[in-house]
């Protein structure tokens, strides 16, 4: 039954495709607009005569010009040039749930029924976006055991912004906003857990893991205090290890008089299991664009649904949706709200898919979700761990992972000197996209955080497996191999760390033109 | 034990696999594997969401019949802007933003992603082409946070904690900029009521070194084309404040780029440059600053670099990361997520396809049926346009009071005859009286304009 | 201005993907259909019930099982291992005339509005698309001088073969069926021009070009006779070399009581220059997937708008479109009609684009396609003849070309051994598609006919003579090199035209595990 | 001289290009390019064609505009078979077909192509499955020309003249046949009036040693299942005719492969199968044989076979190319051209998505559903269900002569109530009265049934 597990002899589309500016050939048309009707222009004259002195542009944009075929081509090329999660076995990106985006879904957001549609149209006009945003309201709340979402935040960091912004709000209208200033969270936290409070004013404090993986409730209790505002969780960590004494961190925040704030960007091995709700806390987000399958797009568009507890209710962003039994309407009545913290409602498309997902797998299909995940997960880490060379688990005391586990390459660079950038540079000559290693800090020496989601077969994670075993090897028998990856890649090795000085930065074409070191240039910039 | 689970969407559902890797890992049960996580946090029994539509055929049908309840600015005649807008998207730019390989990839590295990679330099380098600008961040969430952070940066780089914004600006803007600048004290400066402009006593009896910055947007939410950048500038500058120009990208084929009038900070929406509107989805936040190390340094945003090696291979990739909170936790510049990639790839599909003369045909047609509605529109009787001494560029303001009839009434009037009427301003600026934001961009025709004026005539004067 | 033409460092995609039944897991599913009713299977029972004995399938079809995202990489994965024209400098495909397909026409033919039309609804409910045919026809006999049009041939070939058919209708209708038995074409012609009257069942007769590049007035007036039951003329052939005396060939077989069919195919340097109705003759068709834009589909769907002159109008296949004045119909009521050559009315999506294509273009627009075209090719074949090494024009001695042009290799192949297959291999390693030799037989010897159509920039076809420039000189000082060929594609050298006998015949996966020599299994099939 | 002419689709149109390719050229202008193109040959003046609509805006709102005057089947409800079916197709098959690398591709070879030569020989590996056969060639134009070219094989194999069909096969599909085939006698055999079987003594009767081939489609074209096949072979080779069979592919997850029953050729329509439509844009032909010599040297059509090398690496090219008229012109097989590629991609991604099982149940929803709309058809007073004695799969004809009304009037009737009613089948087979074909896919469903139902009960019986 089944393929073999063989290394995939891979080589990346390689284009060698120049920068859009040196493409240009002025003069060149990639699209025509409409000819301004004759009568308008009797009408006005000039385009001058309808700007205001000065703020006619004078030097037209120096843009590229190209014909149309041209410019498909190059971007076409580029696209071909990418590893997106379609393409690849796209393992290696823990923490970001790399799971199938159906393609169905793609057809409802691509509809002119969803992707024409103004934001202002009369609610009669759009029953049938507020429908669904309603319909996946309940279900977030079924699913999480909130009572209250709003799809409003544009990804999971503002989503725990919001959180952040709600906390603040609430302490705020029980006048306890100065003296409750600080903000817990874990140093192992996706560092927006910290980043997040902190741009909402707090102070933040990290606590550390200790052997468990998770920090001890004495060390919570030593921080928690009158000052406490809140407590910014996440369960299971990027580590994939579950704490059990979460119910007990939230009790004792919460005799503090503070709020907890639950990151479930890592859901993925949860759905049907566990939930905010039980684990006590008052407010979490979920990552559309992660856990409910809506493709992640190069970083975004993506929605935080950020999900609270009755009490917060009135703290959520504005509008709300709402159902009169008739008519769904947007509800912009909510006085004690946090206010906007996006233009309009969000990424409605991320809500679209999010709705069609959940609805093509039912409540026992989200639980299967969560338990082949885990079971994914588990099975990978066996075999990584017996048959892979310089690898170790982190918290290797601590077994049990869910749906990601962070290991450790350590061993295998104390060995032979290969490193994590290393590896990761040669494991692109297998056609696998890049590894995430850890957020900030390191707390594990060359960490490396996969996560085989419940979108890739045995097969593909035996594949995956069978690659780092590969590198493994070679890192002990040809460590040079290693280190001058990638070699079958779009480009060889590029030195992308050097920057350090602001003034060396090079973010346009024009910056670079002007600033690229002499040696360098190969030909002269358009 | 384990059961048959059999999605197309879970390939590992099949019992066999199943027992196989439960086998290989040494458990007995999947539900072994997750024993860490104790009774009390779990779930009682199944979850109450609806049952599963598992055929794609019946999802679909499902799906399709709830989206059809909606009426799209494709079935009807479109007059709302107001900070999302209906302008033509060239099939070039859906064609590569629905791309497998960019619909699904993330944050991968200079190799695994060149394409991406490239694209998103390509992203900067052309809206620095456009801005006049050479520090172009990778797009935030829209083009309020945007603002958010234009403000902040200013913030942090005078240490100062008043802004000055137009009264003006729309109120959703402002509801934000209040959000996520809490902590900073916003003062209002007034228009002139007759152009719109900015009352330059009232900026300068405002400003003061305690001044973070002076933003203003241009055109502004109510469509005139500001004049006097310049002069705004000076005296922001004259101040040691930092001036933020909210601007319109689809302007600036035509109208002067704000770094050239004094700009410290430009930012504006992404959206009309190929993006779809999507009832809100389509937004995205254009950021760009002046090449100063200052500024560079207090952007939370990524920044994609170009490197080059000895054989002339390039490579590009995030830089100076030290700056962010993904970095520094919570010692970063503000914080830092997933923000709207795919809009800036199309967004450079937009601007390669247009280049110059397109962004410039663009500008022109937009502005000359802009003016023409508000011509028309100016002639029925009982509507007034409101800042009649200024030039507006796709958005200008009707006045209804004279009609005595509310903007409520007539839009409802205008949705049967299917047209939907411009943004109804009575709320947000009460001061304005019954008046609507009405916007006219290249897609509206001369023909739409007329009868959108016989509408209005028929509707007002019972023509 | 402009790029510089430099030497692409192109490798292509390479997945070292297994055929989709090596992909197979058992019980996997790539798509559910829906659950038949409770209510339906209790009124009808088991299934047996609903067919005739024996009729019911015993065996399961062995396809493979895949879940969905599996089924989506893999042909994801074969997308980026296929240089379509979109992704490429296509020029190498001479008579393909491999032009820009423009996406919004795709646009058009995706949506509902189209692809969800039963052909057999009622006309009613059509009218959108009846009236683009019938507009289009009306811009068919503009542009051909044509006086009727069917747009049901499904390709240029089947085309060809309904003008044939017409051919035979016009003599039987007149009483000389039996006497009007052959029909005369050009050697030179693409082989449908012979394959064609020949399954209409015709005797063939090839006429051999001169030294012109077309055959003389004197070979056609030896075979002209009361036999001639027409002629099929191709102008310019796939040579580019345009017959002046055309008129004079069609005269003589119109005196001698024959039709005329042009095969306008290699229609794209003549838009607004040159028509068929000028050059006399009474029937045509054009490739709408070549000169008119639609694409090429891995070959097809396509579309041979069938053209003809009133006399011949009612001959046409059976429907035509009308319009009374007020509304488009489908006309029926053809009792001389030949009949139907396909189902319904045709690839109706490529008359869409087609259609869409001509609007976009306008009459100036159509005539710059046909200039451009002809310079194009004419400046490449200026530095072709110029710059590379052991390459020749076929009758030199005629130097005009029009769109396209034949070459020869035969130089190259005399000097270095490397021949046109070796160069067509290495020509893959630049990023090229593979380049059409000639049709068969090879007059020429080693022959390549590139068409540089008007979608190529002067910068494109510089890049694409630099590689031509390149692999000669590799050919003179590296022969082997270019001989082990492909070295940068997705797969190294295979032997790929070893079949000579059908015993040995595998096109299909059962086929090969059946029959695949012993030495060549690498592992052992599902 | 030389006049700039700028257009998206043409890049070389700028002056000062073209300028400098003349001069590399030595030529002054185009029109001495094409000199060689006498006076007399040449079109006067401009085309007389519509002016440019050069902008993709206003070619869009143009194109879309005449293309909303369709109504389409996602729109009413269709029972409209009869060759083309309103089958669900895959989201995937489209994400597939609209790939730019398949989409523009065309005949490219062994490593040019790699990918769409894999996805051929995946096409005809996946239909010889379906099939259960091991010759399976390149699709053909449609279902039509398949069977035009296996009568052909027939007649080449056997040297002989006449073809037998059923008397009830579709007028559509004989026209083609008579076309292609003029040269062939043809003669019907009849079916029985109460089953549509074919009629074994009337076959008997007419088969001799002058047949080539015997042909039946099954399920039929008047949708019912033919359950002699095994008989009507045995017939046929008994004289030594090849048996043809027609083959409807969606029914072949539940019902037995022609070639199991005696086929020697299998040919049917390709459109089921994952492809739209589009008025009969998603037509293709279906062509298998027995692997033997004489089959498979007589197929005109391409043979993507495949090939490995020492490194096990895989190339797939067309094979046995000197049967074929490209290799021998007039002396080739019948004719080759450009064909439906891109059909045969989307068929094998449907047949790979689907499975084994997804036939089955693609199959099993058919049959139900159809069988039910037959009963509840069949219940209503004034229509008559045709050969209630056969089994049928997704179609049967319905007659309404007791009705007193034809079936032009209910279908206008029906189409007010946005239903598409059965084919009408009065013109075709006047035998048959006034009696239409109906058609029930997987997408109907039991409510759309119903309704039917309660429509011609309405229009009918005035209820
Ligand atoms: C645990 C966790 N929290 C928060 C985030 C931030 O979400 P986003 O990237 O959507 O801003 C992520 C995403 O990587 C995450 O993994
Ligand atoms: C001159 C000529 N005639 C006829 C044809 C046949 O057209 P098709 O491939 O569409 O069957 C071609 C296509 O290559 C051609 O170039």
């Amino acid at each position: 039954m089944g393929r073999k597990a063989k290394l995939r002899n891979f080589h990346a589309a390689k284009w060698d495709e120049p920068i859009i500016f040196e493409l240009s050939e002025p003069g060149q048309r990639g699209i025509l607009y409409p000819k301004v009707d004759e009568e308008l222009k009797d009408e006005f004259g000039e385009i001058e005569n309808l700007i205001p002195e000065g703020m006619k542009r004078e030097k037209a944009p120096a843009l590229p010009e190209l014909a149309q075929p041209q410019v498909l081509r190059h971007y076409l090329r580029l696209s071909q040039q990418t590893l997106g999660q379609d393409l690849v076995i796209d393992i290696g990106l823990g923490t970001c749930t790399m799971k199938y985006s159906p393609k169905i879904n793609e057809q409802f957001v691509r509809n002119p029924k969803v992707s024409e549609l103004h934001p202002l149209q009369d609610t009669e006009t759009t029953q049938g976006i507020l429908r669904i945003m309603y319909e996946f309201e309940q279900m977030m709340k079924a699913i999480s055991g909130m009572d209250a979402f709003s799809f409003q935040p544009g990804g999971g960091a503002m989503g725990i912004y919001a959180n952040a912004s709600v906390m603040k709000k609430y302490h705020e209208d029980r006048g306890e906003g100065d003296q409750r200033t600080e903000v817990i969270t874990t140093i192992l936290s996706h560092p927006i857990n910290a980043a997040a409070p902190k741009t909402k004013g707090f102070k933040v404090i990290n606590l550390m893991p200790t052997e468990t993986g998770f920090p001890s409730i004495e060390a919570l209790k030593a921080v928690v205090s009158e000052r406490t505002a809140g407590i910014f969780l996440t369960n299971p960590e990027d580590t994939g290890i579950f704490n059990p004494v979460v119910k007990e961190f939230v009790d004792i925040v919460h005799e503090a008089g503070g709020l907890c704030v639950y990151d479930m960007a890592d859901y993925n091995g949860l759905f049907g299991i566990a939930r905010a709700k039980e684990a006590g806390v008052d407010m979490c987000q979920f990552n559309l664009h992660k856990a409910f399958s809506s493709p992640h797009g190069c970083m975004g568009p993506a929605c935080g649904a950020q999900g609270v507890k009755q009490e917060l209710a009135r703290f959520l962003p504005v509008p709300t949706v709402g159902f009169d039994g008739e008519k769904y309407y947007l509800d912009y009545d909510r006085p004690d709200s946090i206010g906007k913290v996006r233009k309009f409602y969000g990424v409605i498309a991320a809500v679209i898919r999010a709705y069609a997902w959940v609805l093509a797998l039912g409540p026992d299909g989200l639980k299967e979700v969560a338990e082949v995940a885990i079971l994914n997960n588990n099975y990978m880490m066996k075999r990584m761990l017996e048959e892979v060379r310089g690898i170790s688990l982190s918290w290797e005391n601590v077994p049990e992972r869910l749906e990601q586990a962070r290991y450790s390459w350590q061993k295998l660079k104390e060995d032979t000197g290969v490193t994590i950038a290393d590896i990761n540079r040669r494991a692109v000559d297998y056609g696998l996209q890049s590894f995430f290693p850890s957020h900030h800090p390191f707390i594990i020496p060359e960490p490396y955080t996969p996560e085989p989601t419940e979108s890739y077969s045995k097969a593909d994670i035996d594949e995956y497996v069978e690659i780092f075993k590969k590198i493994a090897e070679e890192a002990y028998t040809n460590p040079e191999l290693v280190k001058s990856a990638p070699h079958r890649s779009t480009i060889s090795k590029v030195y992308d760390n050097l920057v350090t000085d602001p003034k060396d930065l090079m973010v346009t074409w024009r910056a670079y033109c002007k600033k690229r070191p002499m040696e360098s240039k190969t030909e002269s910039p358009n | 034990m384990v059961k048959d689970f059999i999605h197309p969407y879970i390939p590992n559902g099949i019992k066999q696999t199943k027992d196989e890797m439960l086998k290989r890992i040494g458990s007995k049960t999947i539900e072994d594997l997750y024993s860490c996580i104790p009774e009390h946090l779990r779930i009682e029994g199944r979850l109450d969401i609806p049952e599963a539509i598992s055929s794609e055929l019946e999802l679909k049908q499902h799906v399709e019949a709830i989206l059809n309840e909606n009426i799209t600015c494709a079935e009807y005649t479109n007059f709302l802007g107001a900070g999302c807008y209906d302008h033509y998207v060239p099939a070039i730019c859906d064609e590569i933003n629905s791309r497998s390989e960019f619909l699904t990839a993330y944050s991968g590295d200079t190799y695994s992603d060149l394409g991406k990679n490239q694209a998103l330099f390509e992203y900067g380098s052309l809206m620095g082409e456009l801005l006049d600008m050479d520090v172009v961040a990778f797009p935030t969430y829209d083009g309020g946070q945007a603002l958010n952070t234009s403000i902040r940066m200013s913030h942090r780089i005078t240490g100062r904690k008043q802004m000055i914004v137009p009264e003006t600006m729309s109120k959703g803007l402002l509801m934000q900029v209040r959000e996520y600048n809490y902590f900073m004290e916003i003062d209002f400066v007034a228009v002139d009521e007759k152009s719109g402009q900015i009352n330059l006593q009232d900026l300068e009896s405002k400003i003061s070194d305690q001044t973070a910055c002076v933003v203003i947007e241009n055109p502004s939410y109510l469509g005139h084309i500001d004049r006097q950048g310049e002069v705004i500038g000076k005296i922001a500058h004259k101040h040691e404040a930092v001036f933020i120009v909210y601007v319109d990208p689809s302007s600036l084929g035509i109208l002067e780029p704000p770094i050239n009038y004094g700009a410290d900070i430009v930012c504006g929406e992404l959206q009309p440059l190929g993006i779809h509107m999507g009832y809100g989805t389509g937004m995205g936040g254009i950021i760009a600053s002046k090449d100063e190390d200052a500024f560079i340094m207090n952007f939370p945003n990524h920044f994609y670099h170009i490197y080059e090696n000895e054989k002339g291979e390039r490579g590009f990739a995030r830089a100076l990361n030290e700056r962010t909170s993904y970095a520094k936790r919570d010692d970063g510049v503000e914080f830092l997520g997933t923000n709207v990639g795919l809009w800036a790839i199309t967004a450079a599909v937009y601007l390669s396809l247009l280049g110059p003369k397109g962004m410039y045909e663009l500008g022109e047609n937009i502005i000359y049926k802009s003016n023409y509605a508000r011509r028309v529109l100016g002639q029925v009787k009982g509507l007034k346009i409101l800042y009649p001494d200024s030039n507006s560029f796709k958005e200008f303001v009707v006045n209804f009071d004279d009609s005595k009839k509310t903007v409520t009434q007539i839009n409802k009037q205008l949705l049967e005859r299917k047209i939907f009427g411009g943004k109804d301003l009575s709320r947000e600026f009460p001061w304005l009286g019954q008046s609507a934001l009405y916007c006219v961009t290249e897609k509206t025709s001369k023909q739409d304009i007329e009868r959108l004026g016989e509408a209005l005539d028929e509707i007002i004067n019972n023509k």
